[in-house]
């Protein structure tokens, strides 16, 4: 019971806001921009924590994402729920193309995809006839309404990150706990010595990045029909790769729930109380903020929590 | 003479030496034998420094604190077992780095040949990369390394491991000769018979304790395999 | 069992292995012996998948698998030990053996790893990290532990006895006797320990600079002068 | 009574630049328009969009539920259109002088007013080449969004009015111009370098024009080029280089509005005027008239804000500012000033010219 | 078409020189130690504020700036030495992130302290153009360039020739065995740092000399230093100027032969085609262990 402790604190704290904000617009608008990190955040961990490899491009896969359901919802006329799934698809799909970058290890598979994502942010300026190019591509549908539900307004975009959110993360709880997870986790440091007791590391891997490119275009995507206004500066901005890295961390990248809450943290600390104090540079505070945290707790906010796991690694000497 | 009291060392939440306390004198050979897991190892990587430890450390009478590099300037040198070369730096470098105390630097290339003549192997392999070499060469790195920095007191943590026969013999040889330089020499090392034939006392340690200390020529072989199979266990001097 | 055609391997200029050729048997122990660097940990790569040999066969139970993935190789029953210790990472040593098992054997059976960790003399570590937490006479136990998990029929050994004092290692002996008996193992062992083979093994192959000098029962190849020259030396330094 | 009104502005982040200069306008606008009568105080709360767009977005609606009358956008076409956007959905009025794109007026929105477009910079620019008649114009332009959108206008229209004109889109990484310019002079051989990009770009590209010396007789730019900044900090670089403006330097502003705006500016800024915060100024000026009118007719709580915005109709420095049914200033044009020994005078279209061009007109 | 390709060239030259000075300090921390320093290109950008300020309160040339700069990133880069240093654990990624935040803390001091302004030399010795036959470039671009090829070849030898090269590798590599053999480990991983802000005072100063500095620059040198890095492979120091070069041709050759919008995109896939099919890089010559 007290291991689901956090988690049952959260959901808790998910219900309680639009309770008590619900007529706040900026506050829901806050913690939806939140969650749309903390979905990215959470797809980062994934392949960090259990593909071994950090990115430092997933805005590659937040805009193709982005753009592939734009551009499905609006000049194909496909539903806006399925031009999410074909969002997330897209970016799936995108991925493969950078199959050949798992042969490569640590900084030199981070620098590739964020190679990829300046390929792509490229791209969609380049290919204005389908993208809008620089001018941006605006007017396609916002989310429906649905069962009575309009997921448009703020607190329905919140309610439907927030259920996306838990799904992804009990996908990745799944996989964790798997034995791929466990596999997974050795592979890291460890490739050859996995190999030669029968796991199939490049499939593994290669299923990681395709799960984690996938949840990432999902939220892309969603981002998209709440913004309702792409351009290729936006929708692959670097801030989507390094939003979800600093969340991530400075949760628990280990930890599940750890990359979720960081984000919804550091966007409102951010917003709220950083901009408060220092309105031109307030970044400077996410900085101070995110170096204290590496240097006093290298294992995030919930690693804090989480007592030391018996075997867990630990500094030797 | 190097001299440890009452040593206490461990990593992190276990502890593996309790109260060592023993001598290597000046000019002599000291063995250390034992179990696997007896904690050996981690004595002398206590003495040189990398481990945390309590307890006193002396060098010549006086104590030292425990800065690894003061002690390789000091003339206090540790060859650990091979995996611990440089894996990604070439067999060249890697002896390089050995003469890296200031006060044998200069006699670098004079040591650099000493060490290709005793193991010729590594000069064929000079620029391939320690980390694809066979395991038995790494070994000769490590001894060849050890050898660069022209030890006062040398400590050999196991040098026959998984070295071929005729290279072992030579490995004695070459102890042989440092000692009769006058080196003073610690050696762990699991084959007693090769212990005792170059040793001048010898430790048996068990459980991270010393149970036993005898001289070499004196070794009571009956009692040590006792003691091996820990039929018998308390302090012994003899 | 296995058998090897002309196996060459070169590492650049370096000719690892030369022109190679052996076969064993179902429930053999071979010993594989041999000066430092004659290429015989080379030659458990090569049949394990990590290195690619220029020319030559492998066939492992009549199959050719020298084209295999190294994952492959060992769910056909290849399991090895690394001479250097390579435990998997940031797993306690249970979970090393379960992940062996579940990838290499196909089937989750912790019974079957509670056995092997009591035989490998690991179970008060088994909640231990592996990479951090063990010496290294433990990891090599370890080594073979993870091998055994995957429900191998050959057992690639490398220098697993090398450090252990002689009663422990009489003990590992008798355990690997064990072990061949109990699961019909075929096992390769490279030590430098001639007792060792001589104990263990019916049959025994010299490796010297890549090369197969000499192969037959223990006894007859440790008294062939090319091997007593290139690897014993004369019987008193 | 005390108005309270919100803006977002690009503090930091790649439009830092701009949306300072912006800030300062408005600020003044607000100082001069409190002074100027002592019926209504009009207050403003400004926040930092960083650039972005969903920040944007949320600083609308906590600008919205802390009870903002209404919203002065900020800058860039792909910021301002989701802000805008919210603001449209939350019904409050919306107004900017930093979003030129043509889309932000075809989405209908109701509330959306702005003094500025794409539009204007371009009949400045045509004005320019209908006068000068060159044999070719070489357009350089970043491809961030507003650089490009006015690219790509010009270079319709001016293929239109018959010239030939070459586009050569850059990266908005690039640092070196050279390869381009060089472009320029061996393979199109025209007469006008012309430069849609930003502070930095031009720096750049100058720069390069000045060592591989094209034949060019002008090199001309758009915003942010022809001002009292850029001669002070690249003297060398900025002399006799053509952009547009809409007040010539030293100021000589024949308003009142204007010397009154000039002079408070200096006061609180210790600088001269420029051009966004000029127009920051004027839309400021405009909406806190159209809130003071709405308040006076008691209909500012009702919707009356919309009702006056869409009356207004009145001189700027800028000229004279009207809405049509869209939101759009359609008096919006701008002119060309030449930068001259420090001073900057208004050289091009001949109506509104307070000096005459150096031509060819280069920096070397 | 031949004179437009030789001066492309020789373009691509130059900028490329200046990009070999950006990487050569990344280089150094990440080839010795493995330690990316994501603040590095923040760290150049200091040097470059410094000349400018200088420059622009005394007048005085911006090379004169050199020492300033030089005492502001060595002291920025050993208080980011002395912090990474307490990492412990994935010493690897967590220095990563450390030194990030540090970038974001150095941009948004630098906007605080100077501003959003574009910055860039006025000094028309600096600017003024010289031709080398029929190609032409800065007076800045040409002494880059030399200065460039001079850092290189320092760094080089000191690499070489002084112990230190070799047991910053050593202590990467084995942070253990390297005690063994009588390094101290934090001395020598401080003397990287120290020399790696020697390298970033002398780019900054450079790149003010030659192109327009602003606040937000720092990511932006950053990647490509670490582009040019991997692309030269690690461990090579002449390498990375050879890849800086051979960037900087590939950039300046497809504004001329394609169009400038599609600069970035090329360079990117000439990185992405040398990591796949050339994995240690061009000039690499040690293998890359998993
Ligand atoms: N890094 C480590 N972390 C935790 N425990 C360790 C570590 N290294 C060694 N140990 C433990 O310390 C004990 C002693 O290890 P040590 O390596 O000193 O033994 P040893 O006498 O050298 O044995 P061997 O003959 O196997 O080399 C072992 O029981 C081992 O489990
Ligand atoms: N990747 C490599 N590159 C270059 N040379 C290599 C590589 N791997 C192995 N070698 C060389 O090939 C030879 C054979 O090595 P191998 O490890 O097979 O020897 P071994 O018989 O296992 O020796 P040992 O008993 O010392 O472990 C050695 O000389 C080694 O240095
Ligand atoms: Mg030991
Ligand atoms: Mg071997």
């Amino acid at each position: 019971m007290m291991r689901n402790l956090p988690a049952a604190a959260l959901l808790v704290a998910a219900l309680a806001i639009p309770l008590v904000f619900g007529g706040n617009g900026y506050i829901m608008g806050l913690m939806v921009s939140g969650l749309i990190v903390a979905g990215v955040a959470l797809a980062w961990a994934l392949l960090g924590n259990l593909g071994g490899m950090v990115s430092f491009g997933h805005a590659a896969f937040f805009g193709v994402g982005a753009y592939t359901s734009a551009i499905l919802s609006a000049k194909a006329g496909l539903p806006v729920p399925l031009s999410l799934l074909a969002g997330a698809l897209g970016a799936a799909l995108c991925s493969l193309v950078m199959l050949p970058a798992l042969r490569l290890s640590g900084p030199y598979f981070a620098l590739a995809i964020l190679a990829y994502a300046h390929i792509f942010k490229i791209l969609a300026t380049e290919l204005s006839s389908i993208t809008g190019g620089s001018a941006g591509f605006q007017r396609f549908p916002t989310l429906p309404t649905i069962a009575g539900i309009d997921f448009s307004s703020r607190t329905g975009s919140y309610a439907l990150l927030v259920v996306m959110v838990a799904l992804c993360a009990l996908v990745y709880r799944a996989v964790k706990r798997s034995h791929v997870g466990t596999a997974l986790r050795a592979m890291a440091e460890s490739e050859d010595a996995t190999r030669v007791v029968g796991v199939n590391a490049t499939l593994l891997k290669s299923w990681m990045l395709l799960l984690s490119a996938f949840i990432t275009g999902l939220f892309g995507a969603m981002n998209a029909h709440i913004i309702n206004f792409l351009e290729p500066d936006y929708a692959f901005s670097g801030n989507w790769s390094v939003l979800p890295i600093i969340a991530a961390i400075f949760g628990g990248y280990r930890t599940i729930l750890g990359p979720v809450a960081g984000a919804v943290l550091i966007y409102l600390f951010d917003q709220i109380i950083a901009k408060e104090l220092l309105p031109v540079g307030h970044q400077i505070l996410l900085g101070l903020l995110l170096a204290g945290m590496i240097l006093v707790a290298p294992n995030g906010l919930f690693g804090l929590f989480q007592t030391r796991r018996k075997g867990a690694p630990h500094a030797a000497a | 003479m190097l001299e440890v009291r009452g040593l206490r060392a461990g990593y992190g939440r276990i502890n593996v030496l309790w109260d060592v306390s023993l001598q290597f004198p000046t000019g002599e050979l000291t063995a250390i034998v034992g179990p696997n897991g007896a904690g050996k190892t981690t004595l002398f990587r206590a003495l040189m420094g990398l481990v945390p430890h309590q307890g006193e450390i002396l060098l010549d009478g006086r104590p030292i604190r425990g800065r690894t590099w003061d002690l390789l300037e000091a003339g206090v040198v540790m060859v650990p077992e091979g995996r611990m070369v440089f894996k990604d730096m070439s067999v060249a470098e890697n002896l390089a780095l050995g003469a890296y105390p200031q006060r044998c630097r200069q006699a670098r290339a004079r040591n650099l040949e000493r060490v290709y003549a005793l193991f010729p192997r590594l000069k064929e392999r000079h620029r391939q990369l320690a980390g694809s070499l066979s395991g038995g060469e790494a070994q000769m790195v490590a001894m060849g390394r050890g050898m660069m920095s022209e030890p006062r007191i040398l400590l050999i943590d196991e040098p026959s491991l998984g070295l071929a026969p005729v290279i072992v013999k030579e490995v004695f040889g070459i102890i042989r000769r440092l000692k009769a330089e006058g080196v003073t020499i610690g050696l762990i090392e699991q084959n007693t018979h090769i212990a005792l034939s170059v040793a001048d006392r010898m430790h048996l340690m068990r459980s991270g304790k010393v149970l036993l200390s005898q001289d070499a020529g004196s070794v009571d072989l009956d009692r040590l395999h006792d003691l091996y199979l820990a039929r018998e266990s308390g302090q012994v001097q003899a | 069992m296995l058998r090897l055609e002309d196996v060459t391997v070169r590492f650049g200029g370096l000719v690892a292995l030369k022109e190679v050729s052996f076969a064993m048997g179902e429930g053999e122990i071979l010993g594989l012996v041999g000066p430092n660097g004659a290429g015989k940990t080379t030659l458990f790569n090569t049949i394990s998948g990590l290195v690619r040999p220029r020319t030559g066969r492998i066939l492992f139970k009549d199959r050719e698998i020298g084209k295999l993935p190294l994952h492959a190789r060992a769910r056909l029953g290849l399991g090895r030990t690394f001479q250097i210790p390579q435990p998997m990472h940031h797993l306690t040593v249970r979970e090393n053996l379960t992940v062996a098992q579940v990838f290499g054997a196909g089937a989750s059976d912790p019974a079957r790893i509670d056995e092997i960790l009591e035989v490998m003399e690991l179970a008060e570590h088994a909640d231990r990290d592996a990479a951090t937490e063990l010496a290294l006479q433990e990891l090599k136990r370890l080594e073979v532990a993870k091998a055994l998990a995957t429900n191998p029929a050959l057992l690639l050994l490398d220098e697993v006895l090398a450090g252990l004092e002689s009663h422990a290692k009489r003990r590992f002996i008798a355990k690997l006797r064990e072990l061949h008996q109990r699961y019909a193992l075929a096992i390769v062992i490279v030590e430098h320990d001639i007792e060792t083979i001589s104990s263990l093994c019916s049959r025994a192959v010299v490796l010297n600079f890549g090369e197969l000098i000499a192969d037959g029962t223990p006894e007859e190849v440790f008294r062939n002068p090319a091997v007593v020259e290139s690897y014993t030396g004369t019987a008193d330094a | 009574e005390e108005i309270a009104i919100g803006a977002h502005m690009p503090l930091t982040g790649s439009l830092a630049r701009s949306g300072q200069a912006f800030n300062e306008g408005m600020q003044v606008a607000i100082k001069v328009f409190n002074e100027s009568q002592s019926k209504h105080k009009i207050k403003v709360t400004v926040i930092d969009d960083e650039s972005q767009p969903a920040k944007a977005v949320t600083a609308v609606e906590k600008l919205n539920s802390d009870g903002a009358a209404a919203i002065i956008g900020g800058y860039g076409s792909n910021i301002v259109g989701p802000a805008s956007d919210t603001s449209n959905r939350l019904g409050k009025v919306y107004i900017t002088g930093g979003a030129v794109s043509d889309e932000l007026v075809a989405r209908g929105n109701t509330h959306f007013f702005r003094i500025n477009n794409n539009a204007g910079y371009q009949r400045g620019v045509e004005g320019l080449m209908q006068e000068l008649k060159p044999n070719g114009i070489s357009i350089v332009a970043s491809t961030r969004e507003a650089p490009a959108l006015l690219a790509k206008g010009l270079e319709e229209s001016l293929t239109k009015l018959g010239f030939k004109v070459t586009l050569h889109p850059f990266d908005p990484a690039i640092t070196d111009f050279k390869p381009i310019i060089n472009k320029v002079k061996l393979q199109d051989k025209s007469e006008i370098i012309f430069m849609s990009a930003y502070e930095n770009d031009y720096v750049g590209i100058i720069r390069a024009a000045k060592v591989l010396k094209p034949q060019v007789k002008a090199i001309v730019g758009a915003w942010s080029l022809a001002t009292p900044k850029m001669y002070s900090d690249f003297p060398d670089l900025m002399q006799n280089v053509i952009g547009t403006t809409f007040l010539p330097f030293p100021v000589e502003v024949k308003d009142e509005e204007g010397k009154k705006f000039a002079a408070v500016y200096k006061e609180m800024f210790g600088k001269e005027i420029e051009y966004a915060s000029t127009l920051a100024f004027v839309e400021t000026m405009v909406l806190s008239e159209a809130l003071a009118r709405a308040a006076d007719a008691g209909t500012l709580k009702s919707g009356g804000l919309l009702a006056e915005m869409k009356k207004t109709d009145r001189p700027s420095p800028l000229g004279r500012i009207t809405f049509n049914a869209v939101g759009d200033n359609p008096n919006f044009a701008l002119s060309m000033g030449q930068h001259r020994d420090g001073k900057i005078p208004l050289v091009s279209p001949a109506a509104s010219a307070t000096g005459k061009i150096a031509y060819p007109a280069l920096p070397w | 078409m031949f004179e437009l390709l030789q001066q492309s060239l020789f373009s691509g030259l130059l900028v490329g020189s200046v990009y070999a000075l950006v990487a050569l300090g990344i280089a150094l921390t990440f080839g010795a130690m493995k330690i990316i320093n994501l603040a590095h290109g923040e760290l150049v950008l200091l040097a470059a504020y410094m000349a400018y300020v200088i420059e622009s309160r005394t007048g005085w040339n911006p090379y004169a700036a050199i020492p300033l700069a030089f005492a502001v990133t060595a002291l920025v880069s050993i208080a980011i030495y002395l912090l990474i240093e307490r990492i412990r654990e994935h010493r690897e990624l967590n220095s990563l992130i450390l030194t990030f935040a540090i970038g974001v803390i150095l941009t948004n001091a630098i906007l605080l302290v100077f501003a959003s302004d574009v910055r860039s030399t006025n000094s028309p010795l600096l600017q003024d153009a010289v031709s080398l036959g029929s190609v032409y470039a800065m007076n800045s671009e040409l002494l880059a360039f030399v200065v460039s090829l001079l850092v290189m070849a320092g760094l080089w030898w000191w690499l070489r020739n002084s112990w230190y090269g070799r047991a910053v590798r050593a202590v990467s590599s084995n942070r253990d065995a390297s005690m063994l053999m009588g390094i101290d480990p934090r001395r020598v991983e401080l003397a990287a740092f120290i020399v790696a802000g020697i390298l970033a005072s002398v780019a900054g100063v450079a790149l003010y000399t030659m192109s327009v500095v602003q606040p937000a620059l720092g990511p932006a040198l950053t990647v490509k230093a670490f582009v040019v890095t991997v692309l030269a492979g690690v461990g090579s120091i002449p390498g990375v100027f050879c890849a800086a070069l051979l960037l900087g041709v590939t950039e300046a050759m497809t504004v001329t032969l394609a169009s400038s919008a599609l600069q970035e995109l090329v360079g990117m896939v000439l990185f992405l085609l040398v990591l796949f099919f050339m994995p240690n890089g061009l000039f690499g010559a040690r293998a890359r262990r998993g």
